[in-house]
This record gives C-alpha cells, structure tokens and sequence, in this order.
C-alpha cells in the first residue's frame, strides 16, 4: 500500500466492523456506500476487526434463506468502489490472510489507518 | 448441567468471560451466531477449559464462510444438535 | 417437552428473530411442543404490522405467523415494552387516544408475568438475543 | 456552523437518541445551526407515530419535533431503513398494499442519499449509535 | 456469603449485566423481577459485568430528565427481593466495595456464580 | 485533527482498541454513554497514551454516579464542552 495513495483515495470513507449475518450493520453500511456511489461519491472501504470476516471467500446464505452480503459486496466494482481497505491486525487476529478473501484488499498497520480517517472529509463508521 | 449460548465473539466482547466465570463444570458451552468466530483456531484459547464441551452452530459457521476453518476440538452441531443439547441441559443461559 | 423462546432482538436488525425461528422448525421437527414464543426487549419490533421486508429476504412475520396457525404457539408481545416502541393493539391505541394500530395479529400484547409463567411452567425456555 | 446529526440507536432501548437530542440543545445553544438529524438503522424506531412512553420520561418524539418547530431542523428517516422495520408513511403504507401508516410527521423519508449529502454539504456530521 | 443460601435462594435468577441509563436492559430486567415478584415468585438478583454500576450510590436522573434506575432498586425491598447477589471481580475491576453501593449485597467468587446459576430453576440473563 | 467518541465500557467491548488504533496522534477521544467507566481510576489505564486527548461526558458521568470518581487525568467537559470538541475537530467519528 502506498501511503500517498490513502490520502489522496476519496471523499467517503465508510468503516465496517461487524460479520454478515449477525446483524444488519454491515448491510446498512454497505448500502451506504452504494448509494454515496451511484450519486458518483468516491468511496473507500475500511473493514476493520470483526468486519474483516465480512470478506471470507466461503459465505453462503443463511439457514432461512437470508442472502447475506456477498452478492453486495461482489457489486461493488460495478459502482467504481475499489479502495478496499482493511485492518491488518484484525486479519492476523483471526489467523486470515488476504487470500482468503473474496476481494483484493490492501492491508493497513495503525498509523496508515489513522491517515486513512484523516484523509477523507467524511468517515461513517458502521 | 446448564447449556450457555454465546452470540458475541471473543474480539468484540468481554461477555465470554463472564459466561466462562458462571459456567459450573459440567456445563456446556455453545457458539451461536456472529459467536461462532469464536471457534476459529487463533480465537479458541479463549475458552481454554472446556474441551469436550464447547460447541458451535452449524449453519452459523456455514452462513460466514467458517466451516473449514474451525479448530479441531470444537464440536460442531446444527440446528437439530442444538434442541439436542437444550433437552439435555436443565436450563439454558444465553449470553449476549 | 413443552418449550418456550424469548425474543428479544428487532427483525434484520440482529439475528435473533432468525435464530428463534430456526430454532422453533428444528424443536418442532424433533416432536417438541413449541407453546410461547414471548417478545420483549426490541423483539417487540418483530411484531410491527407494516414491516415490508425486502421481497429477497425471508419474511419474518410470516415465519412466525405459521408456528400459530400449524402449532398452536402463542406469539406474545410484552405491553409494557411495546407501547414505550410503538407496538399497540387497537384497545391500547384507544386507551392512549392514537388512532390506528401497529400490532400484527396473531401477534398479542400481554404482561411479564406470562413471561415468567412460560419460563417456570414449560420444560424448557431458550432465548435468543441482540 | 451547520450541523447534521445521524441517531442510530432505537428510543428507550439505547441513550443514543437522548445523547442526540441533548448534544442539539447544546449546538443550538451555542449559536450553532441544526440543519439535519437523519435516522437509520434502528434510528428509525425513534419517528414511530404511536409510542406511548411512560409519563415520567422524557418524550422524544416531541423533543425532535421541538427541534423542527423551533429551528426548522428536518427530520430525516432513511426510507430502506424504515420499510423493513415497519416505519411506513401513508404513500408507502399504500405502495405496499398497507392500511394506515406508522410514521410521526414532521418525520419524512427520504434516500440514504441524503445522509451523504448531509454529511458533506453541511460543516459538522456527529453520530450517535447504539 | 453462605454457600448453602445461594443453593435454597428461589425459583427466579435475573442476571443484570448492564449500566442504568445506556440502554434499557437494567430497566427491563428489574421489571421482570418486580413482575415475578408481585405474582409471588422468590426472586434472587445477580449483578455481573457493568451490571454493578447500577448499585453505584450517587447516581441521578439524566440531563434531560431520564429517571434511571435508581428509584426502582430503592423500591425492591417492598417487594420482598432481598438476596442482592454481586460479581466480586466486577466490583474489583472497577475499584468499587460494597461499601460503595445503594443496597447491601453479597459478593460472589466465579464457584459460586455457578452455584448460583445452578440452585434457581430459571434463570433469565439481562 | 478527528474528535473520537466511544460509548462502550472497556471492560465490556473491544472497540476501544480499535478506536485508538485509528487515532493520530493529535486526534481527540471523548468517552459518552456508557464509555464514560472508562474514566475509573482503574479502568482508565486502557487509555495510557491519550493524556490531555481523553476526554468525558461530565452529564454521563453524573448520572451514574461516577462524576467524584473519575481519574484526575481525564477531561470533563459538559454538553456545551462536547459541541466545542467537535468546532475544533475537523470531523468527528463515533465507535460503539
């Protein structure tokens, strides 16, 4: 990751902490993201702690048919969101690596996580 | 013998010690939910002492793309395993 | 075995309702008797009669409409805990002077008490929360 | 300065609307102006139209209304947010086959839209979440 | 504190977990304890976690009139719940004694937490 | 300059590790709701690098009584305090 490139990435940055599944969070914010993009925002993701499993390749909908955030989260491209940033501490905490992710990221130490809020004019954390 | 179920992981939420402080030892423990995380490898030392009676849901690893990754001394169970396990308990407590 | 849940996360919001709902078809398949399933807390919100959950999503209400009508299991909504959210019949509504009402039958406000009557009487109560 | 507020948190269950509203008072108070509070995730619980709060309590929905009778604040409720929790004003009660409707004026629904552009046009944007 | 009370303590364990004015768990938990009571039930009440900051003595209505719980575990005596179990780690990670709280209470070691769990036919966690 | 608000316990969750993982080092941290334990004497420790940047909600820490308790290293500021923050700070971002 170049640190230039962090705050230089956008006018929106949207954080996401929680799994898929558990709670509607991470849909909420994913929608955020959306719509601040279709309204031709530029937008970068930040998955941070528990968000990060928002990422895990394997996902699948749940018991009851409840589709989860994968289909979202392989749209994003479609709506020109491709900073997708995430902690690199909460990957190493649950023993993952970026290939076990859906998506390309870009794994950031603290002190690029702290530029990265202070690069954006607008951080929503979800 | 109490069944406790867990809905937090143990990343997010200091709630699993204080399910570990209330659990008598035979009890058992079972992850449910955003919990689950919980039986990851890296994660499990958390709950130490309770080989043989740590669980975890399922269609809850399964829905998070966990299933694979769960460590080896964790037992997991569905839905059905779980109703199992609530006939078997006496009561159950959940943590959240 | 008699069982009853307790509720208590909102629809989408948390899992909870979906955990309950699981939990109840695979009590049910095992040949329990799902009697009670109480709401309180936030659950209270499961319960709202205008929720128009997106058409991909399970239907939450529905789910637990037909425990009632294929199991006979009662869908109790705490008072107290719905009128501070919003949840009324048309009795309470009128009580409070609001016109219209936002409780879902066969959804049905009841007291606390019954919530501790389930947890003592039935064989077993498990609860599902936010 | 222009302010907007984002309150997540539901009435009662959470003291982020109470934070919200009192951090308003205080923005007010310091000559500050209250554009926007704009409700999402379980935020959107706070414009139910029949909560019946208990009386030694303070009433938050009249608090918010206070807030745009007196400064012209909107009040803004992500209308995604709010469908799939049963918050329906009477346009969308009716889009989806609904009988009456379950949201408080002066609350209005509105895109999600608006909350980034809330957050960007306006000086300050501060959240307050359950 | 007798082992032996815990284990003959009543029919109704509520566990409070959380702080007055946060959210509404402590609100809602006492309720269900007054409720049972009044319907004649024995209700022991065990404070864990946060839950101990409720029994903290100098707390007060909130800034915009928020009456808290205070009033109502002024009134648990009238309705006969007098076994006021605490966390005693809880009450040591936060510097407090018992000397501290509103009400007199019993602190509990982690054993007798679970013999706590394990003498009340239900038990409901808040 | 970011103004950080956390409304969760230390003792309960773990997001204050992550909102400090994200401050800079002028960035500002005000404790509020149920945060504000966090201003104990023996609970303030989780906060050791923030002196004179940790900052509570005096409204919060009244109302639970902990208004006399609170470690002498920590900010008290009332409501109109918290506004002010929030003129200073750029932007404000709130973990929960």
């Amino acid at each position: 990751m170049q640190h230039d490139s962090v705050e230089t990435a956008g006018e929106l940055l949207i954080i996401l902490r929680h799994a898929p599944h558990g709670s509607s969070w991470l849909r909420e914010g994913l929608d955020a993201a959306l719509v601040a993009a279709a309204f031709g925002r530029q937008v970068t993701l930040l998955f941070c702690g528990e968000g990060v499993t928002a990422l895990v390749a394997e996902q699948t909908a749940g018991p009851l048919g409840q589709k989860g955030t994968q289909p979202t989260l392989e749209m994003l491209a479609m709506y020109d969101i491709d900073t997708l940033l995430v902690d690199q501490q909460a990957l190493d905490e649950r023993g993952l690596t970026a290939a076990d992710l859906l998506l390309p990221v870009r794994p950031l130490a603290p002190p690029q996580l702290a530029a990265a809020l202070a690069a954006h004019p607008l951080v929503l954390n979800f | 013998m109490i069944l406790h179920t867990l809905n937090r992981s143990p990343t997010e939420s200091r709630v699993y010690r204080q399910a570990l402080a209330a659990m008598g030892p035979d009890d058992r423990l079972l992850l449910i939910e955003d919990g689950v995380q919980g039986a990851l490898p890296s994660l499990v030392r958390h709950f130490g002492e309770l080989e043989g009676r740590l669980f975890a849901l399922r269609e809850d690893l399964e829905a998070r793309g966990l299933a694979g990754r769960c460590a080896a001394e964790v037992l997991v169970v569905d839905a059905d395993g779980f109703v199992a396990l609530t006939e078997e308990a006496d009561k159950t407590v959940s943590w959240f | 075995m008699r069982y009853a849940l307790l509720v208590q996360g909102g629809p989408y919001s948390h899992q909870a309702a979906h955990s309950a709902l699981r939990f109840a078809e695979a009590a049910i398949a095992r040949g329990h008797h799902l009697e009670t399933v109480f709401f309180y807390h936030d659950g209270v919100y499961n319960a709202a009669r205008l929720a128009a959950p997106p058409q991909d999503e399970p239907h939450l209400v529905d789910g637990f409409r037909s425990l009632h009508e294929a199991h006979g299991t009662q869908l109790k909504v705490c008072i107290a805990a719905g009128l501070r959210r919003g949840l009324l019949d048309e009795r309470e509504a009128a009580r409070h002077g609001k016109q219209g009402h936002s409780l879902e039958a066969p959804f049905e406000l009841t007291g606390l008490g019954q919530l501790i009557d389930a947890g003592l009487s039935h064989d077993r109560l498990i609860t599902f929360s936010p």
